[in-house]
């Protein structure tokens, strides 16, 4: 037997495996297609104080091996989640992570606060780190905003809080470092990598937003870096991610130094894959005659 | 239901029109299940292309349990498939599409298929559905191509007495114009002729604004197919936006791909 | 008649097209595949005070659309430089631009005066942004230490100066304009992203360096935000690169700001792309009507 | 000189041994000028693995103007090679590597060649040089294989004169064990025997390793043709270091392949 449970804060996933925000919905969507009681969690889609429409067309381009996206926080608002989109996810015996933006750290903790007078999430995502909205990037580029962040949305929950961190800094140690100070119980990182796509032929630039955040296999080694610095600096787990398509990716990131990751960009081309994904850990702890996850976490040499 | 299906491919027949294929493939419950204006999205691989490529179901036999779809070969995904034998394997995932084209059910309606390119394939699969519950519904199909060898998805529809209404740019073959020249022309016959007509349209995004524009302008309903990049299909990526007047994004991929044309801002 | 030349500082090339540095060797490798008559410039391989032998293998590992060097800077010195490439390369009618890595600024500087006493070099670039050796990121992502570097070596050489930036920072622009205000002549941009790899058989990180630079197509959409971003803030020239394997990418480069493009890991495919992409810019200025180079510079809307 | 060239493959030829293909290509100046231990760099794409990939040049016949190789199917780029079909285009750099076997020119020397797996290939390629210059130069190659069908690239050799020595781990043909053991007993009988030998190595790195040591215990010389990953394959990369005993990296493709043994820090 081997036993694949993980532990971030006080939230246990059954499996390493969870999804990375905005590239799950809100499982609702693919559930033909993926067991949702069998995932480590679900992560599910930035959810704001208020409704957003999000950024105009076009939001993504394919890249050499990835993607750019630039969706802008598109979503109905939390009211709107706590009515129609979680009682249908309550359905399956799955822990619910919720990625929360916010303008300023009162607008992340009312949403922190309804989530968690709502029962509406297992565990919370803040979401300091979107490249695509203005501002959304500030927060996790300055170990102060990231702790005044975090430290406000520990005081309005008592819900497993993770911070989601950027790739787009100098050295993501001391932000790391600063969200664990401010009492954060876990970190996800990273979030997309920001770039920009332009059009030769029409001498335009892709995005309608100009600049997008870059995911999937391309953004791997990147990642890969981040996780194992921001292990090195802090003592709270990590949810790892970028490019991780393969149960393969997912140990690599395990070694690196994450408790748990997520698929992202994957799921686009697999939406089972967190799955898939679980089981191939599962095979490679087997064979490789481990008989606990937490033996490769962080287990590189 | 939407499943992720290993079809083994049973043809990939090149059509006249240069570039063009036809693929059939196993895939019995897509050929029950999928309605018209759905689409599947296919894995195909090919260089550092990582995301799936929607294409619509052309035509389905759910007796003998296959699906086609009709595809012209631009990029990446769309030249692997051309090199695929029977046999070889289509990774797809599908039936995709919340909302679908619907025929409008009064029984005198003068269905109008306006399409240009692969926007006819879909256009071809609501003729047959069409013909299938009303053996007295007229149906027109006005499609559109530069020049004649390039007018696709059609085989079979004069068979089953739809009017075949080519355009071609060069007047290589039927009305020498655009499809909205066309189309124009008919709807003011069936408005002299007080006969109700609904428009279905499905092409290059200039066409359908156009054939959208002209059939609110004459006051004739019209369900538009919307063609925007689909990085997932499946409605979690919120990447295939389709801007709606009221200033909300639709997801083009399960909000659509059919839309109301009223409701599209181009 | 379409005019492809560009001018960095006083230097001026016939086409816009050089190498990266490091990716070309001193030139003479590839004499074979590649007319060096008719490349706009080269730029050689990282050249130091005193001979380097680089980082121990492996040094370099192949990932998705891209690959991570951990070379670490392996070069005979200066004097080796100056004796046994130069003359070589001389021969050819070429400029020749000599990339600068140093310990400190006295070490750049020495150096940058040898190049010039010597008529070694047609333009020098600063290189304080290497991933692969010690502290030499620190430069590059400090503005205060980049116009330390770039100060010291503009007042020992009247040769056009390049500094050549990191893609490892927060923030480009006020990096740029450090590099514009102590005096550099124009800015090289990206060197390689910094990332690592994992072996999960082995559990070992594939490089021996641990971390190395990650180049090639997946990083063309940072590269090239980067490249427009630091357009955005300086009036000096820039040379993009980063990914550029095509003339469609050169293009795309100008279109973002960049005067000049690089080709880099581009060479480790094709030796003779740099030609390939200057005759590839020139057709797509002739098919649209263009009589300059510098018309479709920074031209992207 | 260095060419690109995109050559016509002639054959893709499947060997009894599992998964290893001989290709043969249309490549006069490469058939012409190669010498035994260059190699070709590659470029067979594949997903998104972007760099070429080093084969050793196996066999060329400058009059007929061909060249091959032998390969042996592990990832992207060798699992394109095996689908090339007669006719279709090897993209290939070449000749590349700037130190080659060098033949000892002493006629009376024992030349052994030590290979495994595809290291074979460019051995094979030294014997016929050798014999070519020499009609009567002793020649022995002792091969390594986990069993029998997984011995390659020694066809031909026994028709001019060389003695074929398989060694397979399972006994399933001829020496039962490692390469170093046969050669252990093939260096004591020409020590005994008062006959200089010369060891030509190119193979799995371990064994490459076991083979410089022991030569260079028993005092015979050895030339090892090391296997790095080779970026570039030219030079320009840095990226193939060989470590060297006096603590600096050599370029395994340009200051390399071959080596002393004596030269290479493990
Ligand atoms: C709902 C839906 C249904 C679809 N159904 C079909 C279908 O049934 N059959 C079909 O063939 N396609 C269909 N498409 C289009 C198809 O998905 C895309 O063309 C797809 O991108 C092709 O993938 P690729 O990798 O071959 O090319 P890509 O690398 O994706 O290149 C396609 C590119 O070519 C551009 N392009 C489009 N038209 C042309 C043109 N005429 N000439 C040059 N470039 C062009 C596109 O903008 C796109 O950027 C459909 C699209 C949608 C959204
Ligand atoms: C100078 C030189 C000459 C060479 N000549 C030849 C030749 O003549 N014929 C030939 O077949 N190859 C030869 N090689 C090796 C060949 O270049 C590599 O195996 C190449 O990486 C294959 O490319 P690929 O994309 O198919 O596999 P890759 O994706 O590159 O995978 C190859 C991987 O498999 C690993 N590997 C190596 N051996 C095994 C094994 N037995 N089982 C599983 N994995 C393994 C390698 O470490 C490497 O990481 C040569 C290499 C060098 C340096
Ligand atoms: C289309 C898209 C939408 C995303 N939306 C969000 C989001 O709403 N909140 C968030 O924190 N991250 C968001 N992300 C980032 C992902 O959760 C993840 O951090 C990133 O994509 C890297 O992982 P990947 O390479 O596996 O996709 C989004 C990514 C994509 C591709
Ligand atoms: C193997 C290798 C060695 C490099 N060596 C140097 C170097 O010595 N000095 C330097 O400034 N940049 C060096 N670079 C960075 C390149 O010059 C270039 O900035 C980077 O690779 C991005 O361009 P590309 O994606 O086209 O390769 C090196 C890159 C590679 C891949
Ligand atoms: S294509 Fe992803 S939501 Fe529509
Ligand atoms: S492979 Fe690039 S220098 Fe040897």
């Amino acid at each position: 037997m081997v036993d694949l449970s993980v532990r971030i804060g006080s939230l246990t996933m059954r499996n390493p495996v969870t999804t990375g925000s905005g590239t799950f919905g809100f499982g609702s969507e693919v559930a033909d297609l993926i067991d949702l009681n069998k995932i480590g969690a679900v992560c599910v889609k930035a959810t704001t104080t208020h409704p957003r429409t999000g950024n105009p067309a076009p939001r993504i381009v394919e890249t050499a091996g990835g993607m750019l996206n630039a969706i802008g926080l598109q979503n109905g608002g939390i009211e709107n989640y706590l009515s129609e989109k979680l009682p249908y996810l309550r359905g399956f015996d799955c822990p619910i992570i919720v990625n929360v933006p916010g303008e300023d750290p009162e607008d992340f903790a009312y949403v922190v606060e309804r989530l968690t007078e709502a029962k509406g999430a297992d565990a919370i995502e803040l979401n300091i780190s979107c490249p695509n909205v203005s501002h959304g990037l500030d927060y996790a580029t300055d170990p102060k905003a990231t702790a005044e962040v975090v430290a406000r949305c520990r005081r309005a929950t008592t819900l497993p809080l993770l911070a989601k961190l950027s790739p787009n800094v100098t050295d993501i140690r001391p932000i790391a470092q600063a969200a664990e100070d401010a009492g954060a119980d876990g970190l996800s990182l990273i979030n997309t990598v920001i770039g920009t796509a332009i059009d030769a032929r029409t001498r335009r630039f892709k995005l309608a937003n100009v600049t997008g955040g870059l995911s999937g296999p391309s953004i791997k080694p990147i990642a890969l870096l981040h996780v194992h610095r921001a292990a090195s600096a802090v003592k709270i787990p990590i949810i790892g991610m970028g490019g991780i398509m393969s149960a393969t990716d997912a140990i690599e990131f395990l070694l690196a130094g994450a408790t748990a990751v997520a698929a992202g960009t994957a799921n686009f081309i697999n939406p089972g894959v967190a799955l898939e994904i679980a089981a191939g850990i599962e095979s490679y702890l087997r064979a490789n005659d481990f008989t606990d996850v937490s033996q490769i976490i962080g287990a590189v040499r | 239901m939407i499943r992720r299906t290993i079809a083994p491919t049973l043809s990939n027949t090149p059509l006249d029109a240069p570039n063009h294929f036809v693929m059939t493939f196993h895939a019995p419950e897509l050929a029950r299940e999928a309605l018209p204006g759905q689409f599947i999205a296919v894995a195909a691989g090919g260089g550092m292309q990582i995301l799936r490529r929607p294409f619509s179901v052309y035509s389905v036999d759910p007796e003998a349990g296959w699906a086609s779809i009709l595809y012209s070969v631009y990029g990446p995904a769309t030249s692997t498939m051309a090199k695929m034998k029977p046999g070889d394997e289509l990774d797809f995932i599908g039936p995709l599409g919340g909302r679908v084209f619907e025929a409008d059910p009064d029984p005198s309606c003068h269905h109008i298929m306006v399409g240009g390119g692969y926007g006819v394939p879909p256009l071809a699969f609501l003729c047959r559905n069409i013909r299938a519950a009303n053996p007295n519904a007229r149906i027109t199909v006005i499609s559109g191509g530069r020049t004649k060898n390039l007018l696709v998805g059609t085989d079979g529809l004069e068979e089953i007495g739809v009017t075949l209404e080519p355009c071609t740019n060069d007047g290589s073959c039927g009305y020498h114009g655009l499809v909205t020249g066309r189309l124009e022309e008919v709807l003011a016959e069936d408005q002299t002729a007080h006969q109700p007509s609904y428009v279905y349209t499905c092409g290059p995004t200039p066409m359908m604004k156009a054939v959208g524009d002209l059939s609110i302008e004459k006051g004739v309903p019209c369900q538009v197919s919307m063609e925007v990049f689909m990085p997932c299909g499946v409605g979690i990526c919120m990447g295939c936006a389709v801007a709606r007047h009221d200033g909300t994004y639709a997801r083009g991929c399960t909000d659509g791909p059919v839309f109301p044309a009223r409701e599209v801002k181009w």
